[in-house]
């Protein structure tokens, strides 16, 4: 087993541990942190296919993350008022399963992926970045101004979505089954990451012209790969609306899409367990400084600062030292 | 009995004021109290004004600090995020500030009091205050819900005619276009909606512009804490307010007085709603224990307090039920303040009572 | 639409898109010429207004005030440069955005400890206050225009620094190659500092003329950071030229946006809807310009063809 | 002569008033290295980018395989089997070697849409990437990401991946710069046995290798052809020793 | 007196070691060619010489004074011209930009770069990036005469030059020469470098291994350090 798989599976499994711990203590709490970790780790998985493989800087993931987020707010406020969806040519009923959110969630986070994509992806680098935040504000403006489902106030999910056969209102239940989609994630992630496709997008990041001279289509690589990136956030959109039981506008906002970026950042671009890792310290360190002192954010700066400048590679960078690429 | 009491308000950020003021409304409040209060304890913490933190931190404290009563929201959308779940599971929420209509209306809840206002309450006292003067108003707020609701609010009661109504973006910081469509509009008056930053934004330029055409607003808008930024900008804008410094009763002279002493500052209407919010769980606690739901409840609804407001009483959605002055934007030596200029609604109720299901 | 509302509109626009103008000029040198992501460019905005607010309030003085911005912005800037920017140049575009973001948090989270959580007062100086006629019969205020001609100078003065003199040469070609300007002979390093603090200067001369118009309050450099990245985007990355015309073109667009789309609504709906559908197609505005033109030139309007 | 495998037909392209290529006509058959040659700037890589597909001529028709490929993009001209080395070596820098190479491998058997099958672990792409290592003479280096390896090193591993597509014909611009006297004359018997699998159009400087090396010769000045011809018929040309060779030759 | 000198110079990129004790020194007036097969450390001599990957042992001093503690651009003020392998022309600047962006006073002005590069004086206000890579490495010859260095260094300055412009810079090599500009030179022309230089320095694997005067470096020594 290499450094980074030990590190890897150390992390998972700390994770895994935090629930039971939690209950030990007598700190039921803590339950919810991890699911919280769970799902933002998810989210920036998402989001690393895109930027960690395919060196695609979205700087609009929120999008992605918000549509996901209002799939579940959406489909459970309608089957909790038992009017159906109405799409002006058919209806559809709303719905509180979550596998049925999920896969709407996917496919919604998918399609807005390909839309975005389609557009974005003609443009490169710092366009690219400013682009995408381009699309997410227009959604973000939308998501305030429409009075259907909110707006600014956002959308209640009254009671937790419900799972065959689990009591999802229990925390633990919902953390485990946020945390066996967070494994199905990075376990794609490194699938994907090691496959033709993976070598092809990782090869546009270092080298469009290279890869388009051996006769790969760049573009055709990286929409893939974006959307995909967007099917993923866009399910863990969907966890945070369940786990907070609201969605609202703010899943949308640049500064979500500032933090998926951060967690990466702060894990380790491109890594596997990158963003579980920043996904992990990020929320650690807002919950103790926010409990520590009205000042968190500073102190927050300061450590963020801190990582950057001394750990390059973020988190499994420091911990594992620098990739290779066979 | 110990009553444990999570306050969940915004701290860091740009809206820190608002909570500041709240947090310091409530703490001074149990100062004063004394021994009443001896057994109510108080965690605090920051939202940074974003709801899912808020969300969290409402999590965290019921279910690790157990707290009885969570209180402290400043915003609507935090409020709408943190108070359905929190009710639905068993907990008290008093609103120290916040009062979205569906709160009021159709999501109300035996559990959820509202100690301040129902968001629409103020746009309403200056609609109806508009009538008195003016036939024809320019109106405008931000476009989300708080703003629709305004202006909703305003029209509700106002009977003159509209020369414009617009809905600004969110955040938005410059409005020479909007004053100058003011000025070409040929209205008598204008009311606006524009929270925080935006007021003061919007209220400077609207002075600078030199456009003479009065302006009236929400009390929010030039409450003592943005006052000192508007400047002499604000001076003579009427707005319309629950709550003024120079209300004329006992609980609220020792409120200014105290404030000021402790903090060196005014208080503003957020620190007085606080204040209130405070008071009243001391006296609900001093009647029945926390642990009995039903008696808490029923005693909370009593509103046995003395409200800085004057009289208090709740609604059957347990909003309020008080009178609401408008206020007028004076000058005292060289701080800015308002001045309570006449009784826009006596014993007002919101709109939304109809439409809650409590009875 | 009068002529003369529609005058005062176009100046309007033309004021807004100046304000964003003396945002975006600091940040496409920095952000183009160093080809360094700066995030922390609205929160030397806020800097400069803070400084600019707190020192007229001391002095009676908006003079020494918009002074004491300009002093320290570009002190905080070459701070932030030799502390961390400067170990950032040879690292990943992402590696500065996280360390900028770090900053944001330092900025407003300090501010506020200096100077509390309300925000600070500062208005127009009473030598520009009042207004002045315009064509078509109205009046527009004076300190505007001057915000107008300030941002004006400052375009002429980037450009000609940047294209004409030496110094704009060597900042461009460290831009590419900062290892071989320095096996040249220049001290780059030097070079980059003075650069950040003259851009850092730019944001803080913005946040105290704007300053003056709105609220100076924590946190007040953030949408104003946005739109500043829109301009430079729209315009093509590190062209003063192009940050110019993108500030203007957002600047009218939003402008007129907000004026005429309730109108165009109003056609065919009742007022009170026109105007909140208007408003909202209104926020999405600049983004959807911004969009489309990076659809159609994806390195924006002005960017060195490569 | 036999069929063409590439053949190019008027082609022009400007740069504003730069005419880089004027009316050029060259073609290339089965089993021949056809060397371009001409004086700095006259247009050649400009050829080879247009031929390439990363440039779009103004005019002019590009005949690959007997199928005019002017409308189609680079990457299916590369698929097509138009292999082409850059004059800046173009890799993909945090990849190994090997990892450059089974790129090209993976694009010539097809898809790049396999989502889960790992490529290390993948004999149909290792063992042909290793081979082509091998050719080139890059097989102790195969590991070593290509970032880390020297000048002349990575001149040879373009080689490498132009064979591991399985090219039918090789755009190759200045292989030679920068490789010392040993290192040149290992590539120049190298690309003398590589003509018989596909033929070559052979941009160089290195005058040595050319006329060692080349069937025909073309030669571009100012975007022109002005002579093509065999190795003895270029040298001899005081219209070409003017322009290009000089004094020396 | 010398104009360069360097004894025992060691030097890392990262954990790997490239050179591993090189001496050398130019005189002032002197042509010296660095040589050794690919890889050897030629270019990394080069940039240890000018602190662009620092010596971690070793000396190295330029007129008597010792620099390798200095930064690049002190170094290059004293008196060093660099042409970098692989030209790096400043792309976005004009020729006539990148001439002047580093430009000191001397014998070397526009006029006179223009006179010996016509080339260039077509094309002074056209992007260096889209120059051909001829010109290109005819810009990158200028741009380091035009800082009037006392030392001037070339690393494989005619790569990629056609045979007309490359006899035209050994021509100027030899101008320079004349006038008695000091030279370092990295090339793989033997033919024209051989005759240029007054003594040569052999590199092999990241070492000083013979100098001497071009006449001693004898065909077999030369099949046995460079291959040929
Ligand atoms: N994008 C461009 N814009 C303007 N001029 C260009 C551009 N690309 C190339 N040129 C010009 O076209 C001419 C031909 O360039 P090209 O690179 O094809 O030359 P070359 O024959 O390959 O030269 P070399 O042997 O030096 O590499 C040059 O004069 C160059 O300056
Ligand atoms: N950036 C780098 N990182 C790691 N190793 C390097 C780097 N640059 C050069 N090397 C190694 O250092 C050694 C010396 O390289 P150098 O470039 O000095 O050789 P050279 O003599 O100039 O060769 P060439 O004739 O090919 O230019 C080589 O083994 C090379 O692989
Ligand atoms: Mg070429
Ligand atoms: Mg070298």
């Amino acid at each position: 087993m290499s450094r980074e798989t030990a590190i890897n599976v150390v992390l998972a499994l700390l994770l895994l541990a935090v629930p039971f711990i939690a209950m030990q203590l007598g700190k039921p709490f803590y339950v919810t942190l991890a699911t919280r970790m769970a799902i933002l780790g998810l989210a920036a998985i998402g989001l690393n296919i895109a930027l960690g493989l395919g060196g695609l800087v979205s700087f609009g993931h929120a999008a992605f993350f918000g549509i996901g987020g209002y799939a579940a707010g959406i489909l459970a406020s309608h089957a909790f008022s038992g009017q159906p969806l109405d799409f002006g040519l058919f209806a559809v009923p709303g719905s509180k399963l979550m596998p049925v959110i999920w896969a709407v969630a996917i496919v919604a986070g998918g399609l807005l992926a390909a839309a975005i994509g389609s557009i974005s992806l003609r443009t490169s680098g710092v366009y690219f970045i400013m682009i995408t935040l381009a699309f997410a504000q227009m959604t973000y403006y939308f998501a305030i101004s429409w009075p259907a489902y909110g707006g600014e106030d956002g959308l209640s999910i009254t009671i937790r979505n419900t799972f065959p056969g689990v009591n999802t209102l229990v925390p633990q239940n919902y953390f485990l089954i946020c945390y066996a989609l967070l494994v199905v994630g990075l376990v794609l992630f490194a699938l994907l990451r090691d496959s033709r496709f993976g070598a092809a997008l990782q090869a546009s990041r270092q080298n469009e012209v290279r890869v388009a001279s051996v006769g790969i289509a760049p573009f055709r690589i990286k929409l893939v790969a974006f959307v995909i990136s967007g099917m993923i956030t866009g399910l863990a959109g969907a966890l945070y609306a369940d786990l907070n039981r609201f969605v609202s506008p703010s899943m949308l906002s640049w500064h979500m899409s500032g933090e998926f970026i951060v967690l990466i950042i702060l894990g380790g671009v491109g890594r596997l367990c990158g963003p579980l890792a920043g996904a992990m310290l990020f929320v650690m360190l807002e919950y103790i400084l926010g409990g520590l002192t009205e000042r968190w954010q500073f102190f927050l700066g300061l450590l963020l600062l801190g990582v950057v400048l001394f750990a390059r590679g973020g988190l499994i960078g420091l911990l594992a030292g620098r990739a290779r690429h066979g | 009995e110990p009553v444990k009491i999570g306050m969940i308000t915004t701290l860091s950020g740009g809206g820190a004021g608002l909570g500041i003021d709240a947090r310091d409304g409530f703490m001074l409040a149990l100062k004063n109290a004394g021994d009443a209060a001896s057994e109510i304890e108080v965690v605090t913490e920051d939202d940074g004004q974003k709801p899912e933190l808020a969300v969290q931190i409402a999590d965290k404290m019921i279910q690790s600090d157990q707290v009885d009563i969570l209180t402290g929201i400043i915003w609507s959308n935090l409020a709408m995020a943190v108070v359905p779940s929190a009710v639905a599971q068993g907990k008290f929420y008093l609103s120290v500030n916040a009062g979205p209509s569906p709160l009021a209306g159709s999501q109300c809840n035996e559990n959820y009091f509202n100690v301040a206002y129902q968001n629409d309450n103020f746009h309403e006292a200056m609609g109806q205050y508009a009538n008195q003067d003016y036939q024809k108003t320019f109106i405008l707020a931000p476009n989300y819900p708080a703003g629709t609701d305004a202006l909703t609010g305003f029209k509700r009661f106002y009977k003159g005619e509209l020369t414009g109504e617009v809905y600004t973006q969110l955040g938005q910081t410059d409005y020479a276009a909007e004053i100058a469509q003011i000025r070409a509009s040929g209205a008598d008056s204008v009311f606006m909606f524009l929270p925080g930053g935006m007021g003061i934004a919007f209220t400077k330029q609207y002075a600078q512009s030199g456009v003479d055409i009065p302006l009236m607003g929400p009390g929010f808008s030039f409450s003592q804490d943005v006052l000192g930024a508007i400047g002499d900008a604000a001076l003579g804008v009427k707005n319309s307010g629950s709550w003024a410094k120079d209300l004329d009763n006992e609980a609220n002279a020792k409120f200014v007085e105290t404030f000021q002493a402790e903090y060196g500052r005014l208080p503003s209407v957020y620190a007085a709603q606080a204040y209130d919010t405070a008071n009243l769980i001391v006296a609900a606690a001093g009647k029945a224990s926390v642990k009995d739901a039903d008696a808490f409840r029923a005693a909370l609804k009593e509103a046995d307090f003395d409200s800085v407001r004057g009289k208090f009483s709740f609604n059957t959605n347990n909003h309020p039920i008080q009178d609401i002055y408008v206020r007028e934007v004076i000058k005292e030596g060289d701080v800015l303040t308002n001045k309570i200029v006449s009784t826009a609604f006596t014993d007002h109720k919101d709109a939304y009572a109809a439409e809650c299901s409590l009875q | 639409m009068q002529t003369a509302l529609f005058i005062e509109q176009i100046l309007n626009g033309l004021q807004l898109g100046v304000m964003l103008f003396l945002m975006a000029a600091g940040l496409t040198l920095i952000f183009g010429v160093m080809g360094l992501i700066n995030l922390a460019h609205g929160s030397l905005y806020m800097v400069g207004a803070f400084a600019c607010a707190a020192v007229a309030g001391a002095t009676g003085s908006f003079w020494l005030g918009l002074a004491a911005s300009l002093a320290a912005a570009a002190a905080a800037g070459a701070l932030v440069e030799i502390l961390v920017i400067r170990r950032l140049y040879e690292r990943d575009h992402l590696d500065q955005v996280l360390a900028t973001f770090a900053l944001i948090l330092i900025f407003s989270e300090g501010t506020r400890w200096l100077f509390g959580s309300f925000p600070l007062y500062l208005d127009i100086p009473p030598l520009l206050q009042g207004t002045v006629p315009i064509p078509g019969g109205s009046r527009y205020q004076l300190y505007r225009l001057a915000i107008i001609s300030v941002g004006v100078a400052v375009a002429v003065g980037l450009f000609l620094l940047i294209s004409r003199t030496r110094l704009g040469m060597r900042i461009r070609a460290g831009e590419s190659d900062r290892e071989m300007i320095g096996a040249l002979g220049v001290d780059i390093r030097t070079l980059y500092t003075v650069v950040f603090a003259l851009g850092a200067a730019l944001a803080g001369l913005a946040g105290a003329m704007v300053g003056a118009l709105q609220s100076v309050q924590v946190g007040m450099g953030e949408p104003v950071l946005i739109l500043a990245f829109v301009v430079i985007v729209i315009g093509g990355i590190g062209s003063i030229k192009g940050a110019l015309v993108g500030a203007l073109l957002v600047g009218l667009t939003d402008t007129m946006g907000r004026i005429l789309l309730p109108q165009l609504f109003g056609v065919f709906m009742d007022p009170s809807r026109a105007g909140l559908v208007g408003g909202a197609v209104a926020s999405m505005l600049i983004y959807i310009v911004m969009a489309v033109i990076l659809a159609v030139r994806p390195r924006g309007l002005f960017a060195a063809k490569g | 002569m036999a069929e063409a495998v590439l053949a190019i037909r008027d082609l022009c392209k400007s740069f504003g008033a730069l005419r880089a290529t004027e009316n050029v006509s060259i073609d290339l058959v089965p089993g021949e290295i056809h060397a371009l040659i001409g004086p700095n700037g006259a247009g050649k890589s400009t050829l080879i980018h247009q031929i390439a597909g990363t440039l779009k001529p103004d005019s002019g028709e590009i005949e690959f395989l007997g199928k005019p490929v002017s409308h189609i993009g680079a990457a299916e001209r590369a698929r097509m089997g138009l292999g082409r080395s850059f004059q800046v070596s173009s890799l993909a820098p945090e990849f190994s070697a090997l990892r450059n190479v089974m790129l090209a491998v993976q694009s010539r058997q097809g898809t790049s849409f396999r989502f889960f099958k790992p490529v290390m672990r993948d004999a149909a792409l290792v063992e042909p990437a290793m081979e082509a290592l091998e050719r080139a003479g890059l097989k102790d280096r195969a590991r070593v990401p290509a970032a880390e390896l020297s000048h002349g090193e990575r001149r040879q591993l373009e080689i490498a991946i132009a064979l591991a597509l399985g090219s039918r014909a090789f755009l190759l611009d200045e292989p030679m710069a920068g490789m010392g006297p040993e290192g040149s004359k290992t590539l120049t018997s190298f690309l003398d046995g590589l003509r018989r699998e596909a033929p070559i159009l052979l941009v160089e400087h290195d005058m040595d290798a050319v006329f060692a090396l080349a069937d025909r010769i073309s030669v571009l000045v100012y975007g022109r052809v002005i002579a093509t011809g065999t190795v003895e018929e270029i040298r001899s040309d005081p219209e070409v020793r003017r322009a290009y060779l000089g004094g020396a030759e | 007196m010398k104009l360069l000198e360097i004894a025992g110079l060691e030097t890392f990129y990262g954990a790997s070691q490239a050179l591993f004790g090189v001496d050398l020194d130019v005189a002032e007036g002197e042509v010296v060619a660095l040589m050794g097969r690919n890889g050897m450390g030629k270019t990394t001599t080069i940039r240890s010489i000018l602190a662009m990957t620092p010596a971690r042992a070793g000396k190295v001093r330029l007129g008597g004074r010792e620099i390798q503690a200095m930064r690049p651009h002190r170094i290059a003020r004293l008196g060093i011209g660099l042409v970098p392998e692989g030209r790096r022309c400043f792309p976005n600047l004009t020729v006539a930009e990148n001439l002047l962006a580093a430009a000191r006073s001397g014998r070397w002005n526009l006029a006179e770069i223009n006179r010996l590069f016509p080339r260039l004086e077509e094309r002074r206000d056209q992007m260096a990036r889209t120059l051909s890579g001829g010109e290109q490495q005819m810009l990158a010859i200028g741009r380091a005469l035009m800082t009037n260095p006392r030392l001037l260094i070339l690393d494989e300055a005619t790569e990629g030059l056609a045979p007309v412009i490359r006899n035209d810079i050994w021509a100027v090599i030899r101008v320079l020469k004349a006038e008695g500009q000091s030279i370092l030179i990295v090339d793989k022309t033997l033919s024209e470098l051989l005759p240029s230089a007054d003594r040569c320095v052999v590199l092999e694997k990241g070492a000083t291994v013979w100098s001497g005067r071009p006449g001693e470096l004898t065909p077999s020594l030369q099949d046995r350090y460079l291959g040929v």
